[in-house]
């Protein structure tokens, strides 16, 4: 069962699961709607579930919303999504700084069924956003391969270490 | 090397220096490598040059995040859509505010240097609204107040070039900071056995404070920041009996004041001090006063100095130790005629503000977690957003004219 | 409705209120049991449903476990109570500084039907224990009545003004 | 002056000089007061001199509190009644460890002068287990990594003399800190290239780290705690093929790794290095192989030094990227027979840690939120306590002789 290096078939999987966690946290949502209660964030709450997630059918909808974790770029996003907190996909919010450095995933993208190489910037100098958490590992190795770890600080270069959000940028095609 | 490693091997080219002491099987030439300089065009994480939406439509909730106290923060929302826009960290218990201008955001904490222990530092600094960056770092004395997020624990002088910040070590005192120069011009210590900093209505520099028999004491400030004259009244209200609630509405150079049994307390104010007061008048009806209904929150009151709406927090079935209860209800009042004119569902928030930099005025509140936007331009306040989850403890908010609608 | 006065009544039905808010927790609590979520703890979120109390009888058993928020001393309490947090009902957890200032409340003890002053102290130099929040505010005044209010952290005179937790010291009869 | 004034008056005369400043009219003197005195011997706060309850009963959690990471903390329980029996504040994604006699708890964080801005320092941190005192502050190169709390993070070495600490700039070193002196004696640059600090079993001063290229580096100190000698294996597993999880166990001078796959690595050491490597095994039955099962999580893997006995963190379904799913199972295996002797339900647990403080030994087990306490006399361990909310994001546990379980 070598199914690290059949990246397809883990992906194709990896969106069924993301697709039941997301029917998941929205129940939870709904009870703590309305308290004066927040949900905290712990870095693994999205995966806590994932193994009950089966094999359900992909709902094209939830891959289509590149602020849901389930969008193919965030495969390996472990962290709060930049653009719930004041930046984009792209930018990191106004007053923070991006990480000169990062950590690189490679992700699937259903879409031109091409896999690309996404490199996932932290933004750093502000405490947590805390909004937003995705914590998605596709293609993530532990940290003796530095590049690929994402349980590192990846501000650790910056003037602040502090983290605050991550931003998923697309390099270009893993060719 | 393995193909998988060599397609992100070229970010490790940005690393320059540091790179070549790092993985040694991973310091691959950036130049040399054909995909890394296809590659280089996206490989640039931009930072937002501002924060996003239109500046009038901001909303800035203060968390104390109280389980977390040392990580208290500033979030911006956007008011149209309840995004969340931005945020400044603002470490223990801080507070913050807005500039007169509306550009600036101006905050004030503690630092420690080994939190939670070590040197204490206090500040008050100045950040751009609009890009977020830190623009200067004033040194207060160590002895602001740690207190919940009142209003009038940090404020400004109308003329916007003074800000106001309560101390308590427990003698109370004011520090006074010029805004412009980035000094401590005075720590007022005039202000010994009194409470909260409230902007006096109609002067430019000069604020008033609530004393522990029931007066008010104005200082007037120079132009230089420091104390000119100091002005004590006769008690306005019984400490005792009758004890009005610390956060104050201001219309018509009135300072308003709701006691935990309802009365509306006035006094009439200039840049000395009080005029005079007003007669007591109760906000309650006979039916409240049947089903207990009485005043209750932190920053409860506010008016909208354009009209003269009073807006209250209140909840029913009052008893000793319910002052600090969840909205039942928010009743408006109309001032000029002492008459309620409309009143809401409280959603169980603990706190409000009006809000005049929209081009309708509105009213925010705030139950701890959630924020509420309602329209204000008629009596009756119209519900336009509600802002889940925009804080976790959180007991102040306010629009872009901060919580000083005095001028 | 001069009720500031009429303390009996009002500690009285302060019990009722509290018996059902003490419910309302405990269901809370069970939802939040077994998730990766803890529960924050909002200053005032013992009051937030403070008004569906209504007049309830009072339950002894809510009254007579001092390690419970509607233990009569704990009448103005407002922060997390040190019992919990490896301190006692009148001790400092281990490594924790205790306050020297207090404010003080008078609470009425139910059991002998009388009234004691109580000072509650504030343990300190440590970040916020977060267990056991109790938001109560009987006889609490606003801060022009400094010692009788509990919205300012009273390790304000502390080496370190970090807030821990808070004890509930019962300082003798209101004579 | 009221008369319930009066009643809480005499307190203020504790505060002395600063009283005075403070509320003119509640200076009374405690000593004119019969009621104060008669109360004074009630007015005492203590603070307890210790932690309540038996040492070898407690278990050490670390909580990121990832959403606050600026205040991440050391939580402690009484394992024999689950209560919270007291708590390390540790600033910045901070990191803890036991000492080796279980006296003292060793702490490495990060400190900002302006959280989050300013300037930042590391430090290593000597605290008394007993009186949770603060002892001694050893300030370390500022380049500690700030990296989820793996074991191999913050860890000493067997003699208990020297702590060792991971560094990420990203280049990677490691400091060791002599705790006896409280001074950093080296920062050892040799291990560039390789992560995670292992300590040597059977070796006094050695450690052992995994490097890019599956290979392990031993560095062996000398008594001054600086690099003596350092060895480099042949690559133990293939990177590309089979990556195993940072996490070791140890056993007979062995240090046992599983790969995402589910075999299992095992070295076997001297002070110098890797003697051998095992034959590699897989814990995978064929029914687990049917069903996808596979290792998964954060430490998620340790042997009972006494009787080799290996616990895994174990989900079926395994996809790529479902390396750190919570567990499904946590498995028992012999590393003596190399076979499954016991399972228990995971609990959806991401971490674990084997405790041999307590008179029978103990599998202690985290979700994130919910701590779980085995008994594991024998191979099916048994469950015996749950604590609830023992911390809101934490990912690392242990018991009083922490997690370098080796001599």
């Amino acid at each position: 069962m070598n199914w690290v290096d059949r990246l397809g078939e883990g992906l194709a999987r990896g969106v069924a699961h993301n697709v039941s966690r997301r029917g998941l946290l929205a129940s939870v949502s709904k009870i703590l709607v309305g308290s004066a209660f927040i949900m905290p964030v712990l870095p693994i709450s999205r995966v806590a579930h994932a193994q009950e997630g089966g094999g359900a059918a992909a709902e094209p909808a939830a891959g289509d919303d590149p602020t849901n974790c389930d969008y193919w770029r965030h495969c390996a996003l472990d962290g709060f999504q930049c653009s719930c907190c004041g930046g984009t996909l792209n930018s990191c919010p106004a007053g923070s700084e991006a990480s000169p450095i990062s950590w690189v995933g490679t992700c699937h993208n259903p879409h031109e069924n091409k896999n690309y190489v996404v490199a996932y910037h932290d933004c750093c100098g502000k405490t947590a956003c805390g909004r937003c958490y995705c914590g998605n590992q596709v293609d993530e190795r532990p940290g003796y391969e530095f590049f690929r770890h994402n349980d590192v600080d990846w501000c650790m270069a910056n003037r602040s270490a502090v983290y605050h959000c991550t931003v998923s940028l697309i390099v270009g095609p893993a060719t | 090397m393995n193909e998988r490693f060599q397609r992100w091997a070229p970010r490790a080219g940005l690393l320059a220096a540091s790179a070549a002491l790092m993985f040694c099987f991973g310091t691959v030439n950036a130049q040399n490598n054909p995909a890394a300089s296809d590659m280089r065009p996206a490989d640039v994480v931009d930072v937002e040059a501002r924060v996003p939406g239109d500046p009038v439509n901001r909303v800035y909730v203060y968390d104390t995040v109280f389980a977390h106290l040392t990580d208290s923060r500033l979030n911006i929302f956007d008011g149209t859509n309840g995004e969340f826009v931005g945020m400044l960290s603002n470490s223990f218990n801080g507070f913050a505010q807005m500039s007169k201008d509306q550009k600036q955001i101006w905050t004030s904490t503690s630092f420690y240097s080994r939190v939670p222990r070590g040197t204490r530092t206090d500040t008050i600094d100045i950040w751009d609204a609009n890009t977020l960056k830190h623009l200067k770092e004033i040194i207060v004395p160590p002895k602001r107040a740690n207190a919940l997020n009142y209003d009038g624990m940090f404020t400004r002088t109308n003329d916007g070039q003074f800000a106001l910040l309560q101390n308590a070590t427990p003698a109370t005192s004011v520090t006074v900071a010029d805004m412009q120069k980035g000094v401590v011009t005075q720590e007022i210590t005039a202000t010994a056995g009194c409470w909260n900093v409230i902007t006096t209505p109609g002067a430019p520099r000069s604020f008033t404070t609530i004393c522990g028999d029931g007066s008010l004491l104005t200082v007037k400030l120079g132009a230089d920041g420091k104390l000119a004259s100091q002005s004590r009244s006769k008690p306005m209200f019984s400490v005792k009996d009758d004890p009005v609630f610390i956060n104050a509405a201001t219309w018509n150079n009135k300072l308003i004041f709701v006691s935990f049994h309802g009365n509306i307390y006035t006094a009439d104010m200039d840049a000395n001090g009080v005029k005079s007061f007003e007669p007591v008048w109760s906000i309650l009806s006979e039916k409240d006063k049947a089903a207990k209904w009485a005043p209750g929150g932190f920053n409860l009151i506010a008016a909208n100095p354009a009209n003269g709406y009073l807006y209250v927090l209140m909840h029913p079935d009052a008893v000793e130790g319910s002052h600090k209860n969840p909205a039942k209800e928010i009743r408006v009042y109309d001032l000029k005629t002492k008459k309620e004119i409309g009143s809401v569902p409280g959603e169980d928030v603990l706190s409000l503000a009006v809000n005049l930099a929209t081009p309708t005025p509105q009213l925010l509140t705030i139950d701890g977690a959630n924020a509420h936007i309602y329209d204000i331009s008629s009596a009756q306040p119209k519900l336009v957003r509600t802002i889940k989850n925009a804080g976790e403890a959180a007991l102040q908010l306010f629009g872009p004219t901060g919580v000083v609608l005095t001028k």
